[in-house]
Formats: C-alpha cells, structure tokens, sequence
C-alpha cells in the first residue's frame, strides 16, 4: 500500500511476537533506543496460537521494570493488527512516534551523553 | 487387473501460452512429477501481467507478485520453456500426443546470451515498444522487461536495419543472424491450452477518438503509465504534454456488452474492478488532488473482497462513478476531452477530462482462434473454447485442456485456479507415467563454512526505480563495503533477475563468499528464491539474510529520500551484523501419507476427492449430514441450461463406488495434529461422539461449503408468496406448473448482500434470478417477471442470458441501497413498491410470488476452523495464502480449500476450484517426502534444567522431557514460534535462524552505530 | 526446590551503586526452574542494571556466568578464572542465598552480593506460579496428616484441626490462602481417615528443625 | 473444685453463668482499666482479659488480670501460642497461679498479619489444643511439658475458644470434643449470630455427649450498627452475620440501631438459657462495656446469684 510514515522507525522480524524475549526489548532500551514496540497478530489471531498474548505479558513486565527504574513505560509498547491493517501500521508508526517525541530523547543516552561531557 | 503396456502413457505435458495460468499449470505439473514443456510464442514468459502495474483488490505490485513465478518456472527442473514458438498441429491421442512445433528465430541464442545487454546499447534503431504498448520506443535487440524469463534478448528483424554491430559487440557470440524458422515435435501425453487473451482495440471506435488523440489510452496503456517499469517511471502523465493530469475519466465496456460497435456481446468480468484499481493507483501517483470517474453501466464488483474495494474507492478515495451511457469522446482545446454522456434519467450531459481511459475487454487473439482450428477445439460462440460447467477445464478433445481466459473472461485468481484443475485433470489419464520424465536437481555438494572467518556479500536492489529512485542506492552499497566482514558488494538493477541470480552464483564461487545478504524487497516474496540460489553456489540456504529496503523503506517513505537512504544502510548493517552470526542448518527430511482428507461432501468435495483418488491416491472424505450433494441437491440447472440433478447423482455414484475413497457421513472433525505430509485427524460421528476414528493423511482440503441466508426483510417467513431463490428451484423442481398461474414475479436481488452487515456481493445471484426468471417465462409467457436490482452482475458469457431476458420483456428495474424496495400485503395481495430512477417516480407492483435472491453465507465450520487452525476473513469465508497467486492454498502448508467455504461461486468454478485444490495436494502428495523447514526450537541438552517452561509454554504441546532427561522438541512437530525460546529460563532452546544472539546483534548493530554517528555530530 | 525470586531493581542499584565492574553469577539449579536465578534471568538482570545506569550516566561492565550450581564447590571454583582476571568491585550472585555464601566463602577478598531474596521449599502451581510446601522441619510427619504439611502450609502451623479463622477453604491471613486443614480434612474425608484426626497431637519435638542450631547432615559412608 | 474459681462455682452450682470480656489499653495507663472494668463489676462471674488480641500490641494481659483481682473482679487470663514458646507459656502459667489469677483461656492466636506489628516473627511452638493440655498436665499432674515435677502446682479452670462458624464446618464439633479430650473444662463460643447454624452445632455436641463433658457458654457481642453487622459479615473470617439481623437492623432509625443490636443480643441470651448443652452466655461487648449491664439484667439473669 506504500502507506508513508515516520522514517525513525527500524523493523526486526520475528517469526512470531511469541519469539520476543523480555532481553530483546531490554536490550533495545539498553542500545539506546528511544523506545521499543511489539506488533503482533491481533489477538485470538495468532497464527501460532496464543504468541502475541505471551508478548503482551512480556512487554507488561518491562514496563513495570522499566518504571521501577524511573524510565517511562510507554517507551515500550504492544500493538495488534492484521495483515490487512496496512493503514493501521503506518497509524501506529506515526502515533508511537509522537509519544516518543513527546517523551523526548531516552534518559539512557542522555545519560551517556552526561558523562561524555563530564570526563 | 488387466495388464497395462508399460508406461506407454507419455509422462509429460505441453502448456501452451505461458502467461500466469500456463505458468501455474505447469509448475502444478512439474511439482506432482510430470515433465512439462511451457511453449510460448513470445521470447519471454509472463504474458499480461507484467504488463500490470498493480493488482486488486490487494493492490499487490503485479511484476513483484508474478516474478518469483516466473524464476520458480524459469529455472524448474522439469519445466522445459520453449519460446518464440508456436503450436502448428497436434496427432495421436490423449497418453501419447505428438505436437507439431514452429520454432521462430530469435536471432539471438537463449543459451549463450547473458543478458549484459551490450547489444541493446549499441543497437542503432529504435522500434515501437510493444511492452509499454507501444508508448515509448525500444532498440531492435531488445528484452521485454528486466525481470524476463528467460533472461536473454532477441533481435526483432522487421526493425533491425542487419548492421551486425550487435554480433560484432557480443562477447558471448550469442547473435546468430542466420536463424531460420525451424519445426520441431514434442511428444506428450497432455495438453493444456492456456493462451490467454487480447485486448480489444477499441481504434474502431471513431466516436471515442482513440486512434487519433494521445490523452485517450486503452486501459493496459494506462497500466504502463501507473507502472514504475512504464514508459514514465511511474509518473502519471498523459501522453500529449507530459503533463499531470488533474482529471481522468474512465469509460467502462469498451468493447464488451456490445454488439453494434463490435461483436462482444459478453461482460469482460474484470473491467469494473481494474478501472477502480487504476482510478484509485492515479490518485495516490498524483502530486495535486486527482478528480477521476468512472462512466459504467453495472458495477461488477462480485469477487471476493471486490465490493469493499468499490465501496473504499467511492467512500475512502473519492472517486466518482457514474451511471451512465457514453457516446461520444470530442477532443477540446489543450489535450482536454468532452465526454458527452446520457445519464440513468436520460438526460444528455457533458463533461471535460484531462485524459480519458477506455476500459478495453478482452478476446480471443486471431491466432488463438486460428490454433484452436488447427487442434480441432471445438469454440464458442465468441471464439472462446466450449467447456462444459462440469468439466470445465475440457475441450471437446480427449486429451487437450484449457484454462485461463480463453475459457471465458476472467481475473488472475481464477485463472490460477483453472490452471492448477487443468493440471489436475491433466495429471489424471498420465497417472501411470509420473515421475517417468523428470529430472533431479543434481545439487552442488554443500560447502563446509564451519570454523571459517564470516565473508559476506552484500547485493544492493534498485528495483527498478521502487528502491533507486528514492534511496541513493549507490551510497547505500559504497557504505556497505565497508561494514565488518564484508568481502564484496554490488548493486543491480533488479536482484531478483535472472542474469542477476547467476551473478550472485559466481561471485559466491570467485569471492569465496560464505553469508549473502540482499537488500531489496521484502523476504515474503523472494526469500526462498534467494536462498535456492546461494544453495546452487553451495552455500546452505540460511546463510542468507535480507534487508527490506523497499517495502520497508523507500515504498514508505518517498516524501523522504535521505532518510530512506539512512534507513537503508542502517538495515544493511543490521542485516549484515546477523548474516555474520548465520549458521548452516540442516533440513529434516520425512517420509510422508500419500493420503487426503477432504472436509465437505457437497459438489467441491466430492470432485477433489474424485480427482485426487483418480490420480490414485486414497481418499477419506468428511461429511457432516448423512447425504452427499450439498446445496447442489437443492439446484436445477446452471446457467447454461445443464442438468445438475443428474451431474450430482453422478458424482455421488462415483463417490460411493471409488475404490480409493473412505466416505465418512454424519461425520465432523474434531481435532488435527501434526504438519504437512503427516497429520492425524480426528474424525466423530455427529450423533455419537463416542465414536471416532483417527485417520492420518498428508494433505487436508476443506470444502464445507456455505449456505443460502434467510432473509429477515421483505415480509419474509410472514407471507408464503415470498420465497427464497432456493425455494423457487425446490419448487420448480417438484412441479412447475403451480406457476402457470402466477400472474405477476417479482425478484429482489441483493437481498441481505452488498449491505454494511454483510458488505460483500453473492456473486451467483444475479444470474440465478435472470434464469429463474426466464424459467418462470416459460412456464406461463405473459407472466410479467420483474426484476429489482442494485447492479445486473451477469459477468462473463452469462451476459447472454441477460440480454436474452431482456429481449422476453422480463422487466428489469434499479433501486439504490437508500431507497429499497417496499413489500406489503395490507390487503391481502402482495404489493411491492419500488421507485424507478429511469421513470423517476415510485412504482407499484402487485405480485402473486416474491423470490429474494438471498445472501450466500458460508458454512460455520467451528470445528474444522479450530482444529486445523485456518483463519476465516470477517465474513467467515476461509482466508487463502494469496488472494491473487495461492486462491486455494491455505497459508499453512498442506491444507488446501475450494467452493463455497472460499467465496460464492457458481456450480463451474465451484468445480474447477476443486480440482485445483486436487492439484495442489498432489504436489504434496506425488513426492516422497517432505523437506521441512529448519527455523525449529532446539534444546541444548547440557543447559536443560528439565523445569517443563517449554512444555507448558508450548501452544502446540509438542515439547516433552525425554528419557535422557531433558527437553525434547520434535522438530516435525515444531511450528517455529520461538514461544518457548524466550520463556526458557536456562536459555536451552534457541530458535534456529532467529537465535538471541543473531536478534541482538542486530538489534544493536541498528541502535549502536546510530547514535554513533548521532554523536559524531551528524 | 528452593524458590527464590528477584530483589527490586531499586534495592539492587542501591547495592551496587559504587561499583563500575561486577561479575553476575547465575545458578542452573533450583533457581533456574523457578525462573528467578537462570541465564535468562542473569541477562535481563544485567541489561536492567545496564539501562539504569546508563541512565544514571554512569555506565556499568557487568560480566555474566551462570554456573551449574552455586551450592557445590567444586562449581564455585569456576569463577577463579574470571575473577582473577578481572578486577571486579563485587561478585552478584543469582543464586538462593547459598550461593553468595559459598562464593565468599571460596573468595576471601571479593564483596558478594545476593541478587535474589530466598523465599522457601516449594513447587510450581502452574507456569509462573510457585507455592510453599515444606519448612523443613526435620522430622516429617505429612502421612499423619493426608499427605498434607500442617507446619509449613498453616498460618499458625497449628497441628490439630483449623482455626476459628478458616472460612470457605481459605486462610484468614488471605483470601489467596488454601486452609490447609480444610485440605486435609478434605482429603482424609476421601481417604475415609478422618478418625484420625479426632486424635489430640500432642508437642512437636524441634530439635530437628532449624530451633536446634545449624543443621548438618553426614553420610559417613560417603564423606571422604 | 478444679480450681475453685467463681466462675467455676458457677457452674457446680448449675447456674446460667456469664461472662464479660475486656480489651486492655494500647499504653500503660491502669486507669483505663478501671474505667472500664467497673461496668462488668458485680454484672459477670468473671471477665477475660483478652492478649494482644489481632495481634495489636496491648498491655500484658496477665498484668491486667492483676489489676481486676485487685478491684474484686475475677478475670480469664487469655493466652495465645502466637508469642511464647512454650518455655514462655509455662513460666507465665506458673507465674499467673501464683498472681492469684485461676481460669485460663487457652488459644492460638490471631496471625500478626493483620495487627500493628506484621513484620514480626511468631512463634507456634505448642497450638491452644497443647496448651490446654499443657495446663491440665500442670493442674493435674503437677508436671511441666518435659515431665518435670512443679515445686508448687497451678491450679486453673481451664477454658478454650470455639468457633462454631469457621469451616469445615463438619469439623468443628470434632475440634471442640478434640478440646474436651485435651483436658478443657469450659468453651466460649464465637460470637453467635447464625442462631440455626449454632442449634445445629449444639445439637451434634448434644449427641456426642460433649455438653457433659465440659461447659459451653455462647459468645454474644451485640451488633452497634448496620454497619458493623456488614463488617462482621464481610471482613471477620469464622462469622456469619444472617441478612435477617441487618434487615432488622435497618428498619430502625440509625440512632436507634444500637438499641436494636442490644434487643438482639437480650433475645440471643434468653433462648440460649433455654437451649440444652449451654451453660452460660459470654458478652464480648467491646469498646461497650456500659451497656452490658442493660443486656445481662434484660435477659433476666440480674441478680447474679452469689455461690461464694
């Protein structure tokens, strides 16, 4: 559909969001990523059951390490949609971008860029 | 038994006409273990479209879609292409044919052209490019388009002035200007003729001022605009000025539903939806808002998911449709033309567009018709090849098939469809001689990369101009070199090409290279060509990694070319940081159940199972009610005049006698396990489900059919004059003459379809009314029948039985979606009241019967839909692979689906699906064994710490704690979700080609140098 | 097994907040199948730490080993290598609070850290869910009882029948509680047992628990 | 005579007997105690002296149990295994004998979980089934749990709690007999309000014989307000609050349901008195103490007959 959005967006594939390790997301956040976001089937449409579900409790538990380390939880996120959502994936590409825009640059780099200037 | 001679079958087939239904034919063919020669009379194969620029309703780029077919044909063992060639004549008999070929010159040898094209370079004359039809100009050695198969060039000598540079230029001494015309013979043991058709030259028609004014094109011509590979890289501008134009009109029936300007009486069945399509495409090619409008007289929007597209165009898009009839095209000044059109209430109007298109039908070429005399092919009417409903793919010649449009007019699915029952019915008298002419691949041994230094080629895709024309691809390729452990790079105008393909082989071999990646389009589509293609080089096919740099980067993101080429370096070096880490893996190879299960005992059933134990191979057939037959049972005739009663007898007969069918009635299925090749199905008697039986099979096809709803409208179920259209056959069936003395027939169409709750079209009800009409005619001729519509969809050759009602004076009367029909009976005589748009005033019919023409719904299906896990669109039709390409494979492998439980469909397609759902499980089940893929979880046995997270987080139950004591996952049984691999705790599972380590890498090889150069003050 | 779970992140970064380079040690055994302690574990813990002082703008190098168990010495000793060649501020240890013992115990010099809080002597429920089952007592006497523990599953450990405070099965400290006692009655009502229980249990003798001092076991048939 | 306790005489004497119960202050003020204790003066045989009741720290119990003798009124001391060893238990036992103090209410305990100290360790070495008979062994064989003879024995009337409404409720008789097999001499019931439920019991106490084994006095607390009926209802594990109380509860002005509640319990008592296997009735109106006067004289049972 060549639908356009945001160019900020970089895709990993996966084979299923059930694949999605709690250590991905973390170690999105870690590399600096601004934020982070699952698309999975939508629910009940998994094609291998019951993946995007595990993914959805997966990305709920970084959120709440996350806050537990005083960085937004919404820099992570889950969304769901079918294959036939094109319009809806550039939605979601243009709607998480804003709410990173508006979260501003991940406190994990601003955090080494602090540093860089200190030494 | 009585002794058979040997193989004196002949075990290969020729396909004639190599567009996608010869292509389909003949890859079905050569994967169920028949040889297949593919002969065509143009120098490539591919035929309309390539020539596409998008398909509906998916808007699919047609050359994208098609062009892993046409690599998959091109380079198959077993498909022997043969072009410039044409059939002269056919001798002998079904099982042992000899084909009588006229090998044209191509002037240049296909063997030893590389497809460098030097010669095209330097070649000094220009002729008309047929490809772009004829909008621009190409040399005389020419090839049709970049992605051709077979990737070599020819030399079109009516053009070609014989100055012999290009014979002196060409390296691989490829030109041979002395070629003459050659005759050859072909023996096989089938035929099927699949060559397409023409599209209508509307130059005849003076008053729409095509032969003489640029901005009025053809609707192909108007493809080529739209096509990134046409004559303006995808600019929509008209011809004239080469400017954008700021209104387009489209003029639907050019050429078809006509017979005074020319003799196609017949609807073309796919003009409606591709003049939507290119009306929506311009929209979204346009720079400024684009005004367009369609002038039609019926909106035939029947397929599936086609109505959504019309009502998307009209409601999402904008785009005008208006009903009318137009008469006169008159050029104006500046390239400007004045459409001069009657409208519905008659009134004459006019109106000025920027260009106009005429939406052009299709026909039989001369020489079709010319070859169909020669092989004694018994024709139509319309010089379309006589089928009959119930075998549809059969010419009047033992032996010889037919598929595609030169049965009837028809769309890409459902000449794919076609194709695939050709090939079944082909397979069918050959059973005895498959596998007796095919080759094996003779697969180069498979490098040992183990322990050696990751060397990594990275190719770098134009696309055409899809990627280059957004993404500085150079750069993008330049950066590439100089990212770690990468040895070569380079970037090609299409990667997916043939000439491209061999160059990847020998670079591989010359650089040592030992992990590709690509960076192109998108793995969904050419992955597997990619890998097939680095295995030929030797290097185990998961050495390969892709970076989506079109879809999912310069198709996205064309409003910004520097960010689209950032974009596409950083996914390069993501790509690259994981083919570092790839490893070869090894493929399970399985025996397999040369066993089918069919779920549905109605007309789609039965044939796939027939065609399927014809081929010989053991059928069990599921039917959940005591009776086979299905809705067929309640069916007089098709539209054509057929009987069906006793077709379905028949077929019944058939069924019940097979030696190799199992029938199970009263029977559902309540489970499924296991994967292609092997599944155990759990059958239970529906009154008993104590009672089962577990059968295991290799393939499963779904026929559950679908249903006729009950109208909730129009007093139905109050009054017993209101009927259904079911109703009225049972009862005509039973005794027409109740009928002699009904005085007045109304029928309502579009009775619970083409509404928001169900916004689809029954697609067979139209003619189903107009038959049942004409039958009632009959019965008592001063009936007055009337029939209310939205749209008369007599797509096809039904359009005959719709002119034929018209000339008995059935009445035909439109009403629109917001003003529906009324039925009372106050008084006790059924009224209807309807408003006429042409009278422009409210009518009040008094009818002794009502027909509804109700939705068709498909069947519910719960337990098939839970146990074999397929996924039903939101009307509750089963979802296939590809709308376009795979319109009876299932997205998971081995499970197949026709009839009714797809889309509505009339009785032929019905059984043409079914057919092909049987040629595509015995592609499956001809072989074997199955090869299955190797991303599976497998269990480090040492990290195991035996805590059951896999078996209990597994959605399939297929991990178990083995007798070593640790986790055990049966790589047959693995679907490769990962689920389990991100939930192990001792990290013991890794998903095979989605390990952590290769997801992280490049994960960080993404964000890591980004910030990177964020931070080098970028 | 032992059934451990992780220590908030916040008491953790507190920890180790003036550390630049840790070794994080993880442990395959019980902890591991509890899903508190394994190499999956240790990594997102590492990452964690990682992101948060990343944050902090004080990067952190964390090492990651998970060791077989950290409850043998032998195992223990596997961390020599890296420590010895690394200068590390602290070891962490993923382990049941055996493991930081043993690795201070194998390392004099190094500062060890438990990363996991110890919880108690259970099973899983279902995935993701784990229950206590045993105090270790020392003296085990569930066949009195329907094949139930009375000491380590009852609020009060009480040995003759449930509380006042047993209502619908639960236990009145939470509605999340089984009664124990409501389970043995259940089940020695099925078992046709419950005769049983009208007799009076007279006192536990503790000295086999942990009330009598460090317990230690030898097999002098085994020990070397 | 076990012990020799009015309560106990009471009892011997084939009395309805009542007892009252008294919260001892969140401080050290024994004025307090005063204040309220002398409501329960001359109105009950004697009045238990709750101990760290849901485990909220309060003053020893014990303690307070001196401090009534020493205004005349005869206390229960409550002992819960919650907080003692059974070192503790025994030297307190010894050590409550020698203060004068001669019934003893043994119980388990509340869990801290819900008191102002839940991160507090606790201790169930011994459950109240093992206290009772720690007592009884004390009392009857002079020994302590280990067999050691006591240099001076302790005599108590022993009593013991039953809940009657706690699950499995086919349990529970079996729980007060298990009591009686301890050594208890009399019960206090939790307080009633499933008034057929409790027949229910009683009747299979009857059956058994239980009644004649020890002396069971239903628990009454009079119900202040609708909304304390519901909290009892909802929150209090073991209770049972019938709606046909809260409905009558509620069909009165709101300042007038205390009045109700009292009405309630006055009713409770009288048909208690009349109900075979019931030896007494226990008023725990907590944080009421002034009007158990008012319930005791209402259900007839003042004067309380002197068997001193």
């Amino acid at each position: 559909m060549r639908l356009n959005y945001p160019t900020n967006i970089r895709i990993i594939n996966v084979p299923c969001t059930g694949r999605v390790d709690i250590l991905h997301l973390l170690k999105a956040i870690e590399d600096g990523a601004d934020g982070v976001y699952v698309v999975g089937c939508l629910e009940g449409d998994c094609h291998y059951l019951t993946g995007n579900l595990k993914a959805r409790k997966r990305v709920n538990y970084v959120k709440k390490l996350l806050e537990e380390m005083g960085i937004e939880p919404g820099r992570v996120e889950i969304y769901n949609l079918s294959a036939a959502q094109g319009p809806r994936f550039a939605e979601i590409a243009r709607e998480f971008t804003a709410r990173i825009k508006e979260l501003g640059p991940t406190p994990v780099r601003a955090g080494g860029k602090a540093k860089e200037k200190a030494a | 038994m009585a002794a058979k001679s040997g193989n004196s079958k002949v075990g290969s087939v020729m396909v004639v006409g190599a567009g996608i239904a010869g292509i389909q034919a003949s890859l079905d063919l050569a994967e169920s273990g028949f040889y297949v020669h593919l002969v065509d009379a143009s120098p490539s194969i591919g035929g309309l479209m390539p020539q596409l620029d998008k398909t509906f309703p998916t808007n699919d780029c047609s050359m994208c879609i098609v062009s892993p077919k046409l690599v998959d044909a091109g380079r198959h063992l077993n498909i022997n292409i043969i072009s410039n060639t044409e059939v002269d004549f056919v001798e002998g008999e079904v099982g042992n044919f000899t084909a009588h070929l006229v090998n044209h010159p191509r002037f240049i040898d296909p063997v030893k052209c590389t497809g460098c094209g030097v010669c095209k370079q330097h070649c000094p004359v220009t002729a008309v490019n047929e490809f772009n039809e004829g909008l621009d100009r190409r040399a005389a050695t020419y090839i049709k388009y970049p992605q051709a198969v077979p990737l070599a060039y020819a030399i079109d000598r009516e053009t070609c002035i014989g100055c012999g540079l290009c014979e002196k230029l060409c390296l691989a001494k490829a030109v041979v200007y002395a070629e003459e015309e050659r005759r050859s013979t072909l023996e096989v043991g089938a035929i099927i003729l699949a060559p397409g058709n023409e599209v209508f030259d509307p130059t005849a028609f003076d008053t729409y001022s095509y032969a003489h004014h640029p901005n009025v094109v053809t609707s192909l011509e108007f493809e080529r605009i739209l096509s990134a590979s046409g004559p303006y890289q995808g600019h929509l501008m008209r011809p004239y000025d080469r400017e954008e134009p700021k209104s387009v009109a489209w003029l639907q029936c050019v050429g078809s539903r006509d017979i005074n300007h020319c003799d196609n009486g017949y609807c073309s069945a796919v003009c409606c939806m591709y003049a939507i399509k290119e009306a929506v495409i311009a929209k979204e090619h346009s720079h400024e808002p684009l005004d367009t409008a369609i002038f039609f007289m019926d909106m035939r929007t029947y397929g599936k998911d086609f109505e959504k597209y019309y009502e998307r165009a009209r409601e999402e898009h904008g785009v005008r449709f208006i009903r009318s009839r137009v008469h006169t095209v008159d050029p104006v000044e500046e390239g400007r033309l004045k459409i001069i059109y009657t409208d519905e209430e008659g009134k004459s109007l006019e109106e000025e567009f920027d260009m106009v298109v005429l939406s052009s039908g299709f026909q039989p070429s001369k020489r079709t018709v010319e070859l169909a005399e020669r092989l004694g092919i018994e024709l139509n009417e319309h010089n379309f090849a006589e089928t009959s409903s119930f075998e549809p793919v059969k010419t009047s010649r033992e032996g010889i098939f037919v598929c595609g449009a030169f049965r009837d007019p028809k769309d890409i699915p459902i000449s794919v469809m076609e194709a695939s029952a050709a090939a079944a019915a082909a397979a069918a008298p050959l059973v005895e001689s498959r596998f007796t002419l095919t080759k094996t691949k003779e697969l180069p041994a498979e490098r040992l990369v183990a322990g050696e230094e990751p060397r990594v080629g990275v190719f770098v895709c134009n696309c055409g101009i899809n990627i280059g024309g957004y993404a500085d691809v150079p750069a993008v390729r330049d950066y590439a070199r100089n990212l770690p452990n990468v040895v070569h790079v380079e970037d090609n105008l299409f990667t997916c090409s043939q000439d491209t393909q061999e160059k990847i082989r020998e670079v591989i071999k010359e650089k040592d290279i030992n992990r590709v990646v690509v960076a192109s389009c998108s793995p969904r589509t050419h992955e597997p060509m990619f890998q097939e293609t680095i295995r030929e080089a030797g290097l185990n096919k998961y050495l390969f990694e892709m970076a989506n740099i079109r879809d999912q980067d310069t198709w996205v993101h064309q409003n910004d070319p520097q960010g689209a080429t950032q974009k596409a370096k950083d996914l390069v070096r993501s790509a690259v940081a994981k083919a570092a880490l790839l490893d070869p893996l090894e493929q399970t190879v399985l025996g397999l159940n040369k066993v089918a299960l069919v779920v549905g005992g109605g007309v789609a059933g039965m044939v796939a199972a027939l065609s399927l134990a014809d081929q010989g191979f053991p059928v069990h057939l599921v039917e959940k009610t005591g009776e086979l037959g299905g809705n067929a049972l309640k069916l007089r005739k098709t539209w054509k005049g057929e009987d069906i009663g006793s077709y379905v007898k028949d077929l019944v007969a058939r069924v019940q006698s097979h030696e190799h069918i199992t029938l199970h009635t009263n029977t559902q299925v309540v489970a499924n396990t296991g994967f292609v090749g092997n599944f155990d199905t759990i059958l239970e008697k529906v009154d008993d489900p104590e009672q089962k039986t577990t059968v295991q099979h290799g393939v499963s096809i779904v026929a559950t059919g679908g249903k006729e709803s009950r109208p909730t409208e129009y007093l139905y179920g109050e009054d017993d004059r209101v009927l259904t259209a079911l109703e009225l056959d049972s009862r005509l069936k039973e005794d027409g003459n109740g009928f002699k003395n009904v005085n007045r027939a109304v029928f309502i169409q579009c009775v619970g379809s083409r509404e928001p709750e169900r916004p689809y079209c029954s697609k067979i009800c139209c003619t189903h009314s107009i038959e049942s009409a004409l039958q009632l005619k009959e019965l008592n001729p001063d009936m007055n029948v009337y029939i209310l519509y939205r749209d008369i969809r007599t797509y096809g050759f039904r359009e005959e039985l719709y002119k034929k009602a018209r000339a008995k004076g059935i009445i035909f009367i439109r009403y629109s979606l917001e003003r529906k029909p009324q039925v009372s009976n106050g008084s006790g005589s059924l009224q209807v009241q309807v408003y006429d748009p042409i009278l422009g005033r409210d009518l009040v019919i008094p009818a002794d019967a009502l027909v509804l023409a109700s939705a068709v719904l498909p069947n519910e299906a719960k337990e098939v839909v839970r146990a074999l896990k397929v996924n039903q669109n939101a009307e509750g039709f089963f979802l296939e692979a590809h709308m376009k390409l795979r319109p009876v494979d299932f997205g998971s492998d081995g499970l197949f689906l026709c009839g009714l439980a797809h889309y509505p469909k009339s009785i032929d397609e019905a059984i043409a699906q079914a057919q092909a759902a049987a040629a595509r499980a015995a592609t499956v089940l001809a072989k074997d064994v199955i090869t299955l893929g190797a991303v599976k979880a497998v269990v480090e046995p040492d990290k195991c710490a035996v805590c059951l997270t896999c078996v209990r987080t597994c959605p399939f139950g297929v991990p178990y704690i083995g007798e070593d004591g640790y986790a055990v996952i049966d790589p047959a049984g693995c679907h490769g979700c990962g689920a389990c691999v991100a939930e192990c705790p001792g990290k013991a599972i890794s998903l095979q080609h989605f390990t952590d380590k290769q997801l992280i890498a490049k994960t960080e090889a993404l964000l890591l140098k980004e910030i990177g150069e964020a931070a080098a003050g970028k | 097994m032992v059934v451990a779970e992780r220590k908030p992140i916040e008491e953790i970064l507190d920890m180790i907040k003036e550390f630049d380079k840790v070794l994080l040690t993880g442990c395959k055994g019980c902890v591991t199948v509890c899903n508190a302690g394994g190499e999956k574990e240790v990594g997102i813990l590492a990452s964690a730490l990682k992101i948060a002082r990343k944050k902090e703008g004080r990067e952190i190098e964390i090492d990651e080993i998970t060791l077989e168990r950290q409850c043998d010495p032998e195992y223990i000793d596997q961390l020599e290598d890296p420590i010895s060649k690394n200068n590390y501020d602290a070891v962490l240890s993923m382990a049941c609070s055996v493991g930081p013992q043993y690795i201070a115990k194998r390392f004099d010099t190094v500062l060890v850290y438990p990363m996991l809080n110890t919880s108690f002597i259970g099973g899983s429920l279902e995935h993701g869910v784990w229950a206590e089952f045993c105090q270790a007592c020392g003296s085990c006497a569930i066949h009195n009882f329907g094949g139930l523990c009375p000491i380590a599953r009852c609020a009060k450990s009480l040995m003759n029948g449930p509380c006042g405070g047993s209502s619908g099965g639960k236990c009145e400290i939470s509605p999340e509680t089984d009664c124990v006692w409501h389970l043995i009655y259940e089940r020695m009502s099925r078992l046709g047992q419950l005769d049983k229980l009208g007799n009076v249990v007279m006192f536990k003798d503790w000295t086999t628990s942990r009330d009598g001092g460090p317990r230690k076991i030898v097999r002098e048939d085994l020990k070397q | 005579m076990k012990a020799g306790s009015n309560l106990e005489k009471m009892f011997a004497a084939g009395h309805f007997a009542v007892t009252g119960e008294l919260g001892p202050p969140r401080g050290a003020d024994a004025g307090h105690i005063h204040e309220k204790a002398k409501y329960l003066k001359g109105i009950v045989e004697s009045v238990n002296v709750t101990d760290c009741q849901t485990a909220v720290v309060r003053m020893a119990s014990m303690a307070v149990c001196r401090l009534l003798l020493d205004m005349g009124i005869e206390p229960n001391l409550q002992m819960v295994c919650r907080d003692r060893n059974r070192l503790a238990i025994q030297a307190d036992l010894l050590g409550a004998s020698a203060l004068g103090i001669k019934n003893v209410l043994c119980l388990s305990g509340d869990h801290q979980k819900f008191g102002d100290h839940p991160q507090a360790k606790n201790v169930f070495d011994i459950d109240s089934m093992q206290l009772i008979a720690t007592c009884k062994k004390m009392r009857d064989e002079g020994k302590l749990i280990n067999d050691h003879e006591c240099e001076g024995i302790p005599k108590f009337f022993i009593g013991a709690a039953v809940n009657p409404f706690a699950d499995p409720f086919d349990f529970r008789v079996t729980r007060l007999k298990k009591k009686i097999d301890a050594g208890v001499d009399f019960l206090q019931t939790q307080c009633i309000y499933n008034m057929e439920k409790f027949r229910t019991y009683i009747q299979q106490a009857n059956d058994l014989g239980l009644t004649e084994k020890c002396y069971i006095m239903a628990g009454i607390t009079p119900l202040k307000s609708v909304g304390m009926a519901r909290y009892m209802q909802k929150f209090v594990p073991g209770l049972d609050v019938p709606e046909d109380y809260i409905t009558r509860l509620k069909g009165v002005d709101k300042k007038k349901q205390g009045d109700e509640g009292i009405k309630i319990a006055i009713e409770q008592i009288q048909e208690m008195k009349e109900m075979k296997g019931i030896s007494g009735a226990h008023v725990m109106a907590i944080e009421w103490e002034e009007r158990v006067e008012e319930i005791v004289s209402g259900a007839g049972l003042l004067p309380r007959p002197d068997v001193s």
